[in-house]
């Protein structure tokens, strides 16, 4: 799946865009944070405050419970400062 | 109308589109945000806005979608723009054309107040201290919220009561 | 910024020099009234506005110093024009420059609603079985009455919650 | 004192301005409109409705116990319609 880095999440994660492939285990976006997180680094710094992080599952703002699955494009980001 | 675009815009040209030919229009609400120089007591030189490109307007098109089911309007139009701005700079326009100016001025306001939290930006603020994420505002996410309950006053089925006229 | 004319504005531009320089200005909010070709079951085919020269200019200015005690706004404008308009044809421009989206929303709105009822125009349809005076409208006294109990909403003893930043 | 009509009071009148010297017990506006009344004629007209014409005493919004004297410039319209 493709992940999608935002605003202070991108500059914390070190990185705007990267494929990955989790274990078959991680089949929602909280699943999916958990799994990022356990990564370390840059990552375990970006998902340390979860409520601060939004998700968009290919395209549409989702919640936490929502599934992933191979070839979804997941994108993570601070709540939306627009307008 | 929906455009996401680093370059300026014209106000009064892309205003003139939302009424070209339709004299159905009664009234034209606009918004224009732009860029200040202090936000709380911090001086503000430059402002970034970055967004999520894939998803910028097929969000905008739902925001321009809800309101057309929201109000009986004519045309909307919600530009965007990304990229470094300096104050003084238009970040963003938003209109609505009705025949009624209270259906006007409802969907202008529902269409700003939900790009504040829908429409994924994100702004970056350059001060004398360093660049700083702007964080969202609760206000903005009440000001959001207020929609969701709020039911339009101008529709179709309840019309401004007495005879109307040409003039909105 | 108060204008009465016959002839047409540059929205855009008059637009612009609401926050040329001010860079305190987050957004401006503001109505276009145009003329419509129908009214009713009735085709418009021009419009004469009438007008009491010497109190039209006291009675839009008191509409905005009024605006001006309500909201913490930056400039205000009001430009209403008079004599003979076909539909399609702007009618009048009000505008709200403020720091904050809420109290230019509010201020905008609530100069087109005074407007109506307090600013001495009368409006004569041309309809295909001859000239008509415009009735006022109920829904009109109705919109520019809520102003005599509303409170303004974003007073500077009540600013929006959360940090402020540089774009409204 | 000067006396303006507009809209269709003006067209009932048919006369759009006019300078008067009502009888000295005329003070308020009401009696203005009273004694206009029994001029007659197109003046009758314009205020048969008194509930449809509104005031305006040298140029200010009035009621109808308004008073009135020489001098002043009173404006007689139907409720307005501008915007």
């Amino acid at each position: 799946m493709k992940i999608l880095y935002f605003a202070w999440l991108r500059e914390k994660a070190g990185i705007g865009e990267e494929d990955v492939s989790p274990p078959e285990t991680v089949t929602t976006v909280a699943e999916l944070v958990e799994w990022m997180k356990s990564r370390g680094g840059g990552f375990a710094e970006a998902f340390a405050n979860e409520g601060m992080v939004r998700v968009a599952v290919n395209q549409e703002h989702v919640q936490t419970d929502h599934p992933v699955a191979a070839g979804d494009e997941i994108a993570f980001f601070p709540p939306i400062t627009g307008g | 109308m929906i455009r996401v675009q680093a370059e300026d815009f014209d106000v009064g040209q892309e205003l003139e589109k939302l009424s070209d030919g339709n004299h159905g229009v009664g009234g034209v609400c606009s918004f224009v945000g732009l860029v200040r120089d202090i936000a709380g007591d911090k001086t503000i030189e430059a402002m970034t806005l970055e967004h999520y490109p894939q998803m910028t307007e097929p969000a905008l098109a739902k925001i321009e979608a809800e309101a057309h089911d929201r109000w009986p309007l004519e045309e909307t139009l919600i530009i965007h723009r990304y990229g470094r701005l300096e104050p003084g700079d238009r970040i963003v326009l938003v209109a609505a054309a009705s025949a009624h100016r209270e259906a006007a001025f409802e969907a202008c306001h529902f269409l700003i107040d939900w790009l504040k939290t829908q429409a994924p930006f994100w702004k970056l603020e350059e001060t004398p201290d360093g660049g700083q994420w702007v964080d969202a505002r609760s206000s903005d996410g009440r000001a959001a919220e207020r929609w969701l309950t709020d039911k339009p006053q101008d529709k179709p089925q309840d019309k401004p009561k007495g005879k109307p006229n040409a003039a909105e």
